[in-house]
């Protein structure tokens, strides 16, 4: 056994127990931090695995993003509500256990059966990439090769934004309990801070043609940025959604759409990207949209605006 | 016993866990913690029962991860708008406390 | 002979997460929890880094600083908590 | 040309949708309308290349499975598309005047609304395990979505509990996609079915796929978020979600079942799938009749009527195949106008309890028409849609000589005459003095206009149907398993 496999016994018992913890425990608000932790093992165990794209977006959207959202509904629905973790008729949980011990054994074997086949869509994807002038292969299935899953997933983060904006009715946004900006360590993380998040997200993003990286890491970054200037209250969340925001929320499906539609108009099949300027378009719309998107889900507004205005 | 071995199994593992804590667990926002640690055992069984290319891990996968990610994160956005106004409106943070079907 | 070090420095380190781990779940005060949190968090750059080297693979360097970027804005939403609790 | 046309059928809604969400209200219903009207002349033109016996296929981005994705378009999605065209067009009418697009529900209800027909058509052109899981989300979350636009406190809780069920379902499907991509190397379902064979693998793969589907499906006993979602939503909401959005999962199944699951040729499982389906008849017609409020009957009704597409699996032949179809269809569209006749009365009366509709013919009659028809076709009396679907369906299971599964469709045309006769009694009976003085809640609203057309229209359409069935069976017939003579 070696160094390596002890380290994946390690993770793996970890995010196992972990898990449980985090379905059974006692104290919502302890378990949404582990529940955050459990991300961070995640994203080891993707770089362990070989694959830092998955890393940086498990790091920044599955467990950043997803443990500040939570973090801020709790805060919302007020202090620990709960009553009792589980139901309180501990037959029902015992057969649940068992059918669920039962089907994790099932697709544990099965899964442990699997062969990978010679000719996988992923060797099919490595043939193909030259042709695309792309360097990142996984950039590539999903601009290229498979643009019609993200141009969908694009959809699916504009509905969830529109589907909050319906459930929170009219109500005022979401209530940001700000970090009072004048004291020190704040202020200056704002000033510091920010600056170099917008660096990083736009490194992220060029880097993502060629190297690990692109759109959705460089917008979870940029949403970073986002949080945290509507959690010292330098943008303010709004109840409307101006003609900026509902174009910004738009502009990356809207870019898909039009480059997807426009090449049947040009003789090609749907769906074909014509050139690399359409790739940083797309990426580059994607990007401002998710950050947008994802910082109005975060503070439940329909719009933003700066403090003085 | 392999990497990928260790992390099929730990995943099946907490796929398992995700489910009962999904049916068990009272508390909307815990069942919505139960879905996310699900999704995230759904994915590290994609990466790894789809191999490695002599370049690292399958590509495709990888790229269906990262768009799974995505919508994950947005799915939970909603749920969590969803909850904040439900509890808004009745205080409750549970489904069970009456039976609506027929009201 | 390196490989193996720095995999047994990648060890120690996740042993260190282990015990944060278990100091978040026995607490027993709120300061012994956010204390092991925060050093989870620096504990998983290290690690990367580490692994960085370890594996060969230098874009974890990206998710490492990637992590510090992001632990920032976690720690504020995180703090922003309790202090609105006591407001209530 | 038909391959750019089917890039119509989802690029032309997706579009309207962006338009609408940016553009100021009072453009929204010219944008929706187009968006919408678009599809039927792309839909033509597919139809006309379908019957000259093409398949219409196109590789998205120019790279073919298993590198990329292909949308593809035989007779049987070809069907579903029209059903979706109909039912769409005549519930978008009846949204014009029940979701005016300067009202603040309207709003909201319009941008969701195009984006779940642009994904409800991706996913009946789409056959990638993959794609249709992201299709799939979003017809979830927009349905969810919409459920909640009343800001009802209990159509809030449904909307819930159908999210987290929804949310379920889709891992447990995601999760089947993942063991099959890894076992054969492709995310194409024709492919996977070519490569997958047999094996544990194939069988918990498969396994966790359909409960995942089922659970979207609602078949008894995963329907528990049904009758809720569906009975407190607005009116052109859950007209949608009973006519089309269960439908998309069973459609999924079938593709799966029939097109790719060579592993799943086993008596047995399509045995309990059928035992399923002969459950769903039974428990949700009996269910049905004792609502005491119309929408959660209307609501029932879908649980039970579904149950008959899972008949299919058992029977598992051409007759079953082209019965099963034509039901999902006559089911789709009288469920549509069943449920828009409900909403009408609904916001006529102020309460959809049964006891309220007492005398609604003489105030309402054109409402208690268009329900009394579709109830006609739901019921499978000549000589409407559902009369023709189930006799095919009769016709199927008596040759395959499956007495029991004759015994369950029987009784379930029985049990439905029982909760339509129920409604259409109370409709019809004469007011006794005291509930003619009491007034209705709310204002009487659209007596004659486009919501009571729209009813109207779509109830008067299931008994068509019925008439002219021979032109829809032939394109059904241009869809059929491999395997399945005409």
């Amino acid at each position: 056994m070696t160094v390596g496999v002890v380290v994946d016994m390690m993770l793996g018992l970890a995010l196992v127990a972990l898990s449980l913890r985090v379905v059974t425990g006692g104290s919502l608000f302890r378990d949404i931090v582990l529940f955050i932790l459990f991300g961070l093992l995640v994203a080891l165990s993707w770089a362990r695995l070989g694959a830092p794209d998955l890393a940086l977006a498990e790091a920044a959207i599955g467990a950043g993003l997803t443990g500040a959202l939570m973090l801020m509904a709790y805060r919302s629905i007020g202090a620990d509500t709960e009553e009792r973790p589980v139901r309180r008729r501990p037959g029902v949980a015992l057969v649940v256990a068992v059918l669920t011990g039962s089907l994790v054994a099932v697709i544990g074997l099965a899964a442990l059966g699997i062969e990978r086949v010679p000719d996988a869509a992923g060797d099919a994807v490595l043939e193909a990439l030259p042709g695309t002038g792309l360097g990142n292969a996984v950039t590539g299935v999903l601009l290229v090769f498979r643009g019609l899953d993200t141009m969908l997933e694009m959809a699916v983060l504009l509905v969830a934004l529109l589907g909050a904006w319906t459930v929170l009715g009219d109500a005022r946004p979401g209530r940001v309990h700000r970090v009072d900006r004048r004291t020190p360590l704040v202020g200056s993380l704002l000033t510091v801070v920010a600056p170099i998040t917008l660096l990083v997200a736009v490194h992220l993003l060029l880097a993502g043609t060629d190297a690990p990286g692109g759109a959705f890491q460089a917008c979870a970054v940029l949403t970073g940025c986002g949080v945290l200037m509507v959690l010292t209250g330098t943008l303010r969340p709004t109840a409307v959604a101006g003609f900026a925001t509902r174009l910004l929320v738009v502009a990356g499906l809207a870019a898909f759409v039009l480059v997807g539609a426009g090449a049947g108009f040009v003789g090609h099949a749907p769906m074909t990207l014509t050139g690399t300027w359409a790739v940083y378009l797309i990426e580059t719309a994607m990007m401002l949209s998710i950050a947008l998107t994802m910082t109005l889900l975060f503070a439940r507004a329909r719009g933003l605006r700066g403090e003085g205005s | 016993m392999s990497t990928e071995v260790v992390y099929v199994l730990a995943a099946s593992a907490v796929f398992g866990a995700g489910v009962y804590g999904l049916i068990v667990a009272n508390h909307l926002m815990r069942k919505l913690l139960a879905l996310n640690v699900m999704s995230s055992a759904v994915f590290v069984t994609m990466l790894t029962v789809a191999g490695t290319t002599p370049e690292g891990p399958d590509p495709v996968a990888q790229a269906l991860v990262l768009t799974g990610i995505v919508i994950a994160v947005a799915a939970t956005a909603f749920a969590l708008a969803l909850l904040v106004r439900l509890v808004q409106e009745t205080g409750l943070v549970s489904l069970r406390a009456k039976d609506d079907d027929g009201a | 002979m390196t490989a193996t070090v720095l995999g047994l420095a990648v060890v120690f380190l996740l042993l260190n997460l282990l015990a944060g781990l278990w100091r978040i779940g026995a607490g027993p005060t709120a300061a012994d929890r956010m204390l092991a949190v925060l050093l989870f968090g620096s504990t998983t750059v290290a690690l990367l880094l580490i692994m960085a080297q370890w594996l060969g693979d230098a874009s974890l360097r990206t998710v490492a600083l990637l992590f510090v970027v992001l632990a920032t804005i976690v720690t504020l939403a995180f703090v922003g908590t309790p202090s609105d609790q006591e407001r209530s | 040309m038909a391959p750019d046309a089917l890039a119509v059928l989802v690029f032309a809604p997706l579009v309207a949708a962006l338009a609408v969400i940016v553009a100021p209200p009072r453009a929204t219903t010219a944008l929706a309308l187009a968006g919408i009207a678009l599809t039927a002349p792309a839909l033509w033109v597919v139809t006309a290349a379908v019957l000259g016996g093409e398949v219409v296929e196109v590789a998205l981005a120019g790279a073919a499975p298993p590198l990329g994705i292909a949308w593809r378009a035989d007779g049987f999605s070809l069907t579903m598309a029209w059903l979706t065209f109909v039912v769409v067009a005549f519930v978008s009418l009846h949204a014009l005047a029940s979701f005016p697009s300067t009202s603040d529900a309207g709003r909201r209800f319009w941008p969701m609304w195009l984006i779940l027909v642009a994904s409800v058509y991706a996913l009946f052109l789409s056959a990638d395990l993959f794609n249709l899981y992201v299709t799939l989300e979003l017809v979830t979350l927009t349905a969810v979505a919409m459920i909640a636009i009343g800001g009802a406190p209990a159509a809030m809780r449904a909307a819930m509990r159908y999210l987290l069920l929804g949310l379920m379902a889709s891992l447990f499907y995601l999760l089947a996609t993942a063991l099959l991509y890894g076992q054969t190397g492709t995310l194409d379902l024709y492919q996977v079915g070519e490569r997958l064979g047999e094996g544990a693998l194939a069988t918990t793969a498969l396994a966790l796929m359909i409960t995942g589907l089922l659970v979207k499906s609602a078949i008894v006993p995963l329907h528990v978020w049904l009758p809720a979602a569906h009975g407190k939503a607005p009116g052109p909401v859950s007209a949608v979600l009973s006519a089309l959005v269960v439908k998309v999962t069973l459609y999924i199944l079938i593709r799966l079942w029939f097109w790719a699951g060579g592993a799943l040729d086993d008596g047995l499982a399509a045995f309990v799938l059928g035992l399923l389906g002969a459950v769903a008849i039974v428990y949700g017609s009996i269910a049905a009749i004792v609502q005491t409020r119309l929408k959660m009957l209307v609501a029932y009704s879908t649980v039970a009527q579904l149950g008959y597409v899972m008949l299919l699996f058992p029977l598992a032949s051409t007759a079953a195949f082209r019965a099963v179809t034509f039901h999902v269809l006559a089911h789709g569209v009288a469920k549509a106008a069943m449920f828009l006749a409900a909403a009408n009365l609904l916001a006529a009366l102020g309460s959809d309890r049964l006891q309220r509709l007492v005398g609604a013919d003489q105030r309402y009659p054109v409402n208690v028409l268009a329900f009394a028809l579709a109830g006609v076709s739901i019921m499978g009396l000549p000589p409407s849609g559902g009369f023709v679907a189930k006799w095919m369906l009769l016709e199927a299971a008596w040759q395959s000589q499956g007495w029991g599964w004759v015994a369950v469709i029987s009784a379930g045309s029985l049990l439905a005459a029982v909760y339509v006769f129920r409604v259409v009694a109370l409709a019809y009976a004469q007011p006794r003095p005291a509930s003619s003085v009491r007034r209705p809640g709310t204002t009487p609203r659209g007596r004659f206009g486009a919501t009571s057309v729209a009813a109207l229209a779509l109830a008067v359409l299931a008994i068509v149907l019925g008439i002219a069935s021979a032109p829809v069976l032939s394109l059904i017939d241009l869809g059929l398993p491999p395997g399945m003579a005409p």
